[in-house]
């Protein structure tokens, strides 16, 4: 597919992709994927995953966009093609989603010289996994009330407090960890830092598996005590972190003006391992519904197409959003992007559901559940992605007041 | 017969729903059910068959396995509106035991005629019996079963999904013949009944597909082609029941939520303030409430005024089943990260409400039959 | 239909109704009657209504739980039974709909022995028509906002201001008027009259009529200018304006002791002239889609039984709000009256036009039109119910806020 | 062939889009179109046809009619693309005018080949044409058709629902014969053509009933059997192109709504601030962005991708028609009491909207052709 309007740069780029990923995936792993980074719960499956992010890095695919000093491919605007290329191609995805998704670009924008080039490289390359420490029993939506507390500390900073809802913290080298600096102040009494929590197991810092509703694991607490941290571990300013936090933020809701790089989730078998519409016309072809396949109940049809239309608009969505005279609004698109993607799964899910029927009442582990069970458990964990990363209300909110010019709700 | 304004939801039945209240509010609050249920995250415990045999016990004390049945017969012959109180009330608590698969049976026998009077007895006695004869597929129609009945009377084939067959006794087994459906009193220790426990994901039920090799049923309660007849006259009761549990079930959901949004403060307030969440709580309870009053309109209609009980009775399940999704999916979503973790006792009800939704046909289900019953069958008008 | 839980005297009162109703209807107009109170556009129409009503309380149906002293039957509990029965029989609304619903059960709980004397037989009689004075231009969903002020003058008081939405004003002899008497204080600052507005006309008031989106009349803007008031038409005490509002609203909310008179809105024929879910299974009938009847389209028939659920959910709500043991909270039934028929209206009209197809885009007056037209007339009509008397917005506010206990949103 | 990742949309499209807008603005703010066709509330005005003809000059001068067809034939011979851009704007102005039918027509002309040449010449140089041939009972496919060819050629029957009838110079009228369909070359003023106004709700369009009566056709654009193919290549563009109206004026509506939502005040404050009213203009915006991506990607896969273009368009279709549905729904309730008068501007937009809604099949009718293309027919799998 030869793109009209790609520079010479993007279109022998694309070429590039496309000749390396025709003998570049890696081999079918003889265990089961997870559906996501999300679900990654063992170590083989990591280091599966992580080992096929350091090959697709080492081609040029990962962080395509940064600047070669900081292990980037030193390119403009080619990400995008390379995540298209990955996705056609039936590429896994990437294990590092914390670092490539929110790290990478927070620490690109307001990191120090010497903190790029020594974060930046590890982080594509997928040797150093990293995880988010912002969210707290006591902020979650409003992530303005963090209360862990980082302290003066001779040179450096000392860190007591509870963070929960951390991805990948138990594989995580590294922390982007939001602290509060300043008890008498809000907004601007918080700052932003980079921790070595593996170093710190043991040495203030204790990790523990939070058990989903699925009985999965996936997200930890992680409680410091006393935990110190070094002052060139801070990212930008004492007193900014709620700013550092918004550009992490932007990034992971879509609207960041780096692209994440990403991949589609499957090795070529999409029914098998996607959780996306095309997976429901499956589904419903082999369930049944008044002694009829679902795929022939007009009700269940009709609903299955608002599905695959919803999907697809959600991909020319990210394609207008490239066009600029098709846009109105620089943020409207972009902060759309968790919003209607969480959405889109939690929905398609819960309609899988309704095709299984009496099916659906079976766990992952039972022989007879339909496609290994994945549909209940997608469904449950589809609340851990409209929850998180501030729940769809507050993204509302925030299209709202932001886009739309509402007062504000808070 | 005439259909009482007041559902006929007498004293007699503000008592039993008031009993129910107190005793499982005593012996199945959320921290004990969930210490009983949910102990282990793994995956092998959704195999298991987990219950408190000891709160059993004291059911069968209350004598509920008696309410339905005929006083001749040593029950306490109480109507379907005091069975759905009293349904309400295990829905509410989530309380895993075999009365619900119990009283859902004691309909199916009632409808059979003399020929159960036996298993009737034994029922308001203290014997759990559930339902067998729904297929691979899920459907419960009287045609579809796989069970089949040989020229010797035994009974050989699979039933699916069979509701708490790790807790009763005996089985009410769904049989085809040439001659047509028949019902057939099995006891689950029987020579020849394999029961394989599913693996299931709602924690407060066990769910099994019982197998059957040249079984000699206990008792047959419906003669081939006798059988059909049975369990049409028993399905409103069914569907009914159902909805009482989803209902009762789902009015936990609400007023947990509402108390988790009158204490979580975010943004300097108690989150109900926020419209996103009041409004949502709200429609939870609109939904409750239509899904309540189709709940008694339809007992009181199996009381009084049997011609429209299956309208009645399918309008509730798919009213309810419909509220019990929405109050699902609400509850998880206002409780934030804490809803979506093994701790918090929301996903309990959850699992059973998803469960409960498609148990009889799910609410598109009902309204495709009810559809029809109320416009004609398609190409009825052409 | 014999009731087991019925008095003698309610047992006695149902018979008189059937036998009343057998021979009491009136003959069918030789005019199209309106749909509701709200579409009263003609003399005839307004005067054919008021002599069926006048007729219904003769026979004792309308005001049956009132006092006799006042015109009402001095019974109790039986209003409900002949709604039932007037329902049953198919009987024509009553026009006297504010009167009834909204002004009588404010008279009866704050008016003076002389005030429930004067105003309540007539009111019942339909010899004199009421209209609501509440909402203002800034005063909508607000209603603690009204600006429209009454000064003492002597020994009584004068009136300058401006209501909108008063359905029936054109026809009314009275208004309930609620103005501010005190500009420094808000719940606190308001007072309730009675405003014998059409002797008014003329002498300080004029009325406008406001056209809907439909083209139709209904609804009116009057202005007040010096216009006079006597003291005796004050309604409770100076100053508890508000709290005599509410009465009305709660009555007008559904949620009211007192149970308003009401009837069907037909005479017998319901696809011709309710708005009703059997009208949407005759209109599925005598519709076409893909070449088909619209009845036998699996996904309509679908929404149309849902209709069908709501609708029948709404009849049962209001027989269990009047078994105590089935209700958890007084208020939570009735307070979901308004809300719940509201948007059942609503989307029922909206279904039909769906159904209806291209034909939805002909106005009543085409020939062509389905059903006369009066579907997609009723779609645009339900957004006055959705929005009046509270919107529905609002309503929510109330329910989470006095039932479920949740913070007060504004 | 290729789809360029920006849909085609360049310079040439933003140029006419911007000068749309910009004319649009000037001649046909909301105030002079209320005043245009609101001025009279009565039922009268229902049948009746009003527009600015003025304004239709303007267009033409700026020369709409020409810019999809062929710079061979006196166009500018612009994709599908552009004129999505133009009709956004017509959409979002709510603009009276029979340029949007004769753009549709424009496309079934293209799909004729050389015999409609003539017609696409005249087009360019400012005839404007609707098309014709839906039936009684709205369907547009192409077999419906009422009207009749004889043996002589002549046109008998009646086309219902055809668009802006009171506005053009000439028809298309869908015929069949024995051998098939054609489609045809009407003059309005010729001999047996009687147009018989609808009245309908919206007032920014007219429509009307088209009787026939052995009718001599000015020209044949496809003969006998040649029709149905030329509909079938032109349906995409038409889909497209009604959604692009509906996606413009959802964006009047959402943007007209929010600015309500920022300077109506109750309660102390803009009414915006709450979430019951917040949260429902962001999923308006929502469902708007995802129809607007959906038109371009179908306009774009039109002009590149003739094969994937009938499943884009019924998706553009479908999305959009939602999308217009939900947002007329609550530009009224969100303006509270003033947006259901006659006076506000709101009306104008709800009634076009609900109208586009309709017209070539609703969302779930496009839905259900989509279902038969892309989960097979029903009974294809069993």
């Amino acid at each position: 597919m030869n793109q009209s309007s790609e520079s010479s740069e993007q279109a022998a780029f694309r070429a590039h992709c496309k000749a390396w990923l025709a003998s570049g995936l890696p081999p079918r792993p003889g265990f089961r994927l997870p559906l996501g980074p999300l679900e990654i719960a063992t170590r083989e499956q990591l280091e599966y995953l992580c080992a096929w992010q350091k090959a697709a890095h080492a081609a040029g695919l990962v962080g395509c966009d940064y600047p070669r000093e900081y292990g980037g491919g030193g390119l403009r605007d080619c990400q995008w093609i390379a995540n298209h290329e990955l996705k056609a191609a039936g590429a896994p995805f990437f294990p590092n989603i914390v670092g490539l998704g929110m790290a990478a670009p927070t620490i690109f924008h307001h990191g120090t010289e010497a903190q790029k080039r020594r974060l930046l490289p590890p982080l594509f390359a997928a040797d150093e996994i990293w995880c988010q420490g912002f969210s707290e029993p006591g902020a979650g939506s409003d992530l303005a009330n963090v209360q862990a507390l980082a302290e003066r500390d001779g040179e450096g900073w000392r860190v007591n407090g509870h963070k929960v809802w951390t991805t990948l913290a138990h594989f995580a080298t590294w922390m982007i960890l939001l602290c509060r600096t300043d008890r008498a102040r809000k907004h601007d009494g918080m700052t932003y830092f980079v921790a070595p929590i593996r170093d710190g197991v043991g040495r203030g810092v204790t990790i523990r598996p939070l058990v989903k509703m699925t009985g999965e694991l996936g997200f930890n607490e992680v409680f410091f005590e006393d935990y110190p941290i070094a002052d060139d571990l801070r990212l930008d300013e004492v007193g900014r972190g709620w700013a550092v936090a918004m550009t992490t933020l932007l990034h992971e809701r879509g609207a960041g003006s780096l692209v994440t790089p990403s991949a589609g989730g499957g090795l070529g078998d999409d029914s098998e391992t996607t959780l996306g519409a095309a997976g429901l016309v499956e589904l419903a072809k082999r369930s049944y519904r008044h002694g009829k396949p679902a795929s022939d109940d007009p009700r269940l049809r009709d609903a299955i197409v608002k599905m695959l239309i919803r999907e697809r608009a959600f991909a020319q969505n990210e394609r207008r959003a490239a066009v600029p005279a098709l846009v109105d609004h620089p943020l409207r698109l972009p902060l759309q992007h968790k919003l209607t993607l969480s959405e889109l799964l939690q929905d398609t899910a819960r309609l899988a559901c309704e095709i299984e029927g009496m099916a659906a009442t079976l766990h992952q582990t039972d022989p007879n559940a339909p496609a290994g069970g994945r549909w209940p458990h997608a469904y449950m964990n589809s609340f851990g992605f409209t929850i998180a990363a501030g729940s769809n209300e507050v993204q509302r909110n925030i299209l709202g007041e932001r886009v739309l010019r509402l007062a504000k709700s808070k | 017969m005439t259909r009482p304004h007041d559902f006929g939801f007498d004293e007699t039945a503000q008592i039993l729903k008031g009993t129910a209240r107190r005793l499982l509010q005593d012996h199945c609050a959320p921290e004990a059910l969930h210490r009983l249920v949910a102990l282990d995250a793994g995956p092998a415990r959704a195999s298991e068959c987990v219950w408190d045999e000891a709160l059993w016990r004291r059911m069968l004390d209350l004598g509920w396995t008696a309410v339905a049945v005929p006083e001749r017969l040593g029950g306490f012959g109480m109507g379907l509106v005091a069975i759905a109180g009293l349904v309400e009330e295990l829905g509410r608590a989530a309380a895993p035991s075999p009365l619900i698969v119990t009283l859902c049976a004691t309909y199916v026998a009632l409808a059979c005629g003399p020929a159960a009077d036996e298993l009737l007895r034994r029922i308001a006695a203290g014997l759990s019996v559930s339902l067998a004869g729904t297929d691979r597929r899920g459907s419960w129609e009287a045609e579809h079963t796989e069970v089949t009945v040989d020229a010797n009377g035994r009974l050989s084939g699979t039933a699916w999904f069979v509701q708490d067959a790790g807790k009763v006794g005996a089985l009410i087994v769904k049989a085809r013949s040439a001659q047509g459906l028949g019902l057939y009193l099995v006891e689950v220790d029987a020579t020849g009944v394999t029961i394989v426990q599913d693996a299931i994901l709602d924690l407060t039920r066990d769910q099994a597909h019982v197998v059957l090799r040249e079984v000699v049923p206990a008792q047959v309660l419906a003669s081939p082609g006798d059988g059909a007849r049975a369990l049409v006259a028993a399905e409103p009761a069914i569907l009914t029941i159902i909805a009482a549990d989803m209902v009762g079930a789902g009015e936990w959901q609400l007023q947990t939520t509402a108390e988790y949004a009158r204490t979580r403060v975010q943004f300097e307030r108690p989150i109900g303030f926020f419209q996103a969440v009041k409004h949502p709580l709200v429609d939870m309870m609109v939904q409750l409430d239509a899904a309540r009053s189709l709940v008694y309109d339809a007992a009181c209609a199996f009381d009084h005024e049997p011609e429209s009980a299956e309208v009645c009775a399918r309008m509730a399940k798919a009213a309810a089943s419909d509220a019990a999704a929405y109050c699902s999916d609400r509850s998880v979503q206002l409780h934030g990260g804490i809803g979506f973790t093994w701790e918090c006792f929301v996903q309990l009800w959850f699992k059973r409400q998803r469960h409960n939704e498609v148990l009889y046909g799910d609410a598109a289900h009902q309204r495709a039959v009810l559809a029809d019953r109320l416009l004609g069958r398609i190409g009825a008008t052409a």
